[in-house]
This record gives C-alpha cells, structure tokens and sequence, in this order.
C-alpha cells in the first residue's frame, strides 16, 4: 500500500524495510519520519490530529501522484496517522525511491510540503494547562512556492 | 439546494458542531458565509476574518469566491497542520 | 555509534529504528539508503568496494562533524559497508534529526554530498563480462559547490 | 626522508601494488609524481593524466603541488566513489 491513513501506531522500521525490499532499479531512498516532540514546556500530554475522512485520503493519493508525475521514481508512499499520539510517537512517514539520489531528495521534501500545508490535517496540542491548536508555520506556506 | 458544510478544528469548536445541513440558495462560498454569519453570533465569531479559514467544495481546496452549483459538501477550517 | 566502517551487511530497519528511539526533542527524521542497483544490463553480479583504511574512518567523522556545526542537529549518522555486496543489498544510510524538517533534509543531502566525492571510497562493478571501476559523475563534484 | 606510498582502485591495479616505502628528496606531491613517473613505464602509465588522480597526504586530501615536509604517508588514487 502506497498510502495509508492509521489511528493505531505503525512500525517504522518495517515499514522502512518493506518499502526498501520492494524496490528494484533504485539507487538511493529517502526517508522522512515526523515525530511527536515534547513542548517548549516539556509539558506535552498528548496531540490529538483531526482530519477530514473522505477528502485526506484523496488528498494523499492527489500529493503521491504529482510526485510521480514529477521525478522518475520507482516507488513513493505516504503513511500519516490521527487521533491520539503521544510524545515520541510516529505521526507519519514518506518514503521515495530513484535512481538519483537528488531525485528521490526532491520528491520527498515536496511530498513532505503538499504534506504540511495541503493534507486536511489539523494538529492540537494537550499539557497539563490545556489544549491549543498548533498554528500553521508562514514558512510552511512559503515551501510550497518552490514548486510552482 | 441542500447542502451539507462541515467544520473542522476550531471552527467546529467555535460553532459548536461538527457538520449541518442546510437549505440554502448561497450562489458562492461567499454567500454562504454572509448567511451563516447574519444567523448567530457563534458563526460570525468563527468566520470573522476569513483570511485565516480555508474552504473546500466537494472536497477539493478552492477560494472564497468559488460558485456553489451543483455543490454538495461546503468544509470550513484553519490552515492545515499536517505532516 | 554515529558513524559504522562496516563488511558485513546491516539491518536497514533496526538502524532506522534506533536512531529515531535515541532522538529527543526531534521533530523530523530523514534518512538515505544506498542500494547496490543492477547494471543497466541486468548483468551484475557483484559490487567491491575499496577503501583506505585509516582515512576513512577520520573522513566519516570529518563529515559528520561538519554537518554538526553547520545545522541545529539532535542527531547525524553515518554507515558504509566495504568489501563484496550484492545487487539489492544496502551500501550505505545516512540518518539526520532536527526540529524542523529542512534542517534535517539539507543536512542530509549535505552528508551524501560528501560521502559521495570526499570519503575515500571505490567502487568496482563485475558482471559476466569483467569488471570496471565506477567511474565518478561530474554531477556528484558540482554537488559540492552548493555548500561552499 | 622514508615515505610509505599507497595506491587505491585503478591506480593500485595500473601499478601493480598496493603501498610501498620508498626513499625520497621529493619536495612536493609532483616532484614524488616524476620521480616516480621516471622510474618505470607502469608509474608513468598510472601518473600519465594527474587531472584525473587525486592525492592525500597523511590521510588528507591535498594538491599535487602540496609541499612533503614532515609528510610519512602519500596516497594517489582516481575520485572518490562513496555514497
């Protein structure tokens, strides 16, 4: 599977490798993992990620394809959770694969941008003082520009 | 038309619900907004400054202006934060 | 260990996943693998690699530290294997963690970069016909400009 | 002075060995170069294009004009193919 969308934890290292394994032609893969951080505070309780059934999915395939049709990639996959994580937990994953390395960098870090600022994806951040929705980073925006 | 708009984030905190239907004759995403903000102070909180919102019309992103024909499903909600 | 001189073959994914364990306050992982890729002839049937034993290990760490100094890392890795692969198998990971993700992908680009004309390595591919030194890309030294 | 001279890839094939030490007034990089280089066809062969060779000295890389002062340990070999 080339995108999945999971409320439970995923094994990152087996994904890692099966993604790898069903590689063939490529030289080089890239691999971007996000992780759960702690606060400033260090106060972080969990982070509860909504989204938007129907259209995240297809969101996902939509950013998955453009990367195809943009790099000569033998492979690409997206995995990106929601509900409930906790700090030190994976949120998600993309993983490319081409013959060039500078090829399988590019594509990751578009899929990592359309990711960011294009997925309907909506982090909130719970700690013992409360719960605050994670503002959208201006340079998160401006990343996409690079692409256009 | 009826019409199904959801909210997301805190848009939907802010109005109190997840999703609604509506009958409505809102030509654009824009109309819409006017009517849901004319309805109830809770509307007019979260669509005050819609340069912080992004909408998406039968779930693709669009702007503000976008017509409503033939749509189905109106989704407001903040900027994405995903990845 | 943050940087591995290694014959033997590693465990791409348990590497992957101790990486990411050891890392706090991270926001994002990026990781490249270098697979031993088939001959455009489908023909290969083994790769060597040379290296100089002494200056290797002193450029890996070089690299590594100059990928330190020049991005706000939690964590940068580096692991190249010698001697005999086989097509499929890994060459080669390097691993970055930052709090913002193009720290992480830059930094990673930039220990490629490096590895790939500046640590002193060779390699020699042999098919059925004979064997020949892969010959160094143009490409891979204009890499390095960027960074300079 | 007492040098040990490595050769790596081709240039260690080309040559027929993979180090050895050698006794030399060499004063740079390219003065060990033609010394070499004039002992026997082999070295000349492996030395023919040095734009195509790269030189370490005590186990970094350097130019054919680097000075030898204090050098023990010179390394030719073709750019480098990691990664």
């Amino acid at each position: 599977m080339t995108v999945k969308l999971l409320s439970a934890p995923f094994d990152l290292a087996a994904e890692t490798d099966a993604f790898a394994a069903a590689q063939t032609g490529a030289g080089g893969i890239v691999t971007f993992t996000g992780v759960v951080r702690d606060a400033e505070t260090g106060t972080l309780e969990r982070m509860e990620i909504e989204h938007y059934p129907g259209m995240t999915e297809r969101a996902l395939q939509d950013i998955r394809d453009a990367a195809l049709a943009r790099w000569p990639l033998s492979g690409a996959m997206i995995i990106h959770r929601f509900g409930t994580l906790r700090p030190g937990e994976t949120i998600m994953m993309v993983a490319t694969a081409s013959r060039h390395r500078a090829d399988a960098f590019a594509a990751a870090e578009f899929l990592m941008d359309y990711l960011k600022s294009r997925a309907p994806f909506w982090k909130k951040e719970v700690t013992g003082q409360g719960a605050a929705w994670v503002d959208a980073r201006d340079v998160d925006e401006a990343a996409l520009e690079r692409w256009q | 038309m009826t019409l199904d708009v959801l909210y997301f984030a805190w848009v939907r905190e802010r109005i109190g619900l997840p999703r609604e239907t509506l009958e409505t004759q809102a030509a654009t995403v824009a109309d819409l907004v006017a009517e849901l903000s004319a309805r109830e102070e809770r509307y007019a909180a979260a669509f005050a400054d819609t340069s912080a919102l992004r909408v998406a019309v039968d779930q693709a992103l669009t702007d503000f202006d976008a017509p409503l024909t033939d749509a189905r499903e109106v989704a407001f909600f903040p900027p994405m934060t995903g990845g």
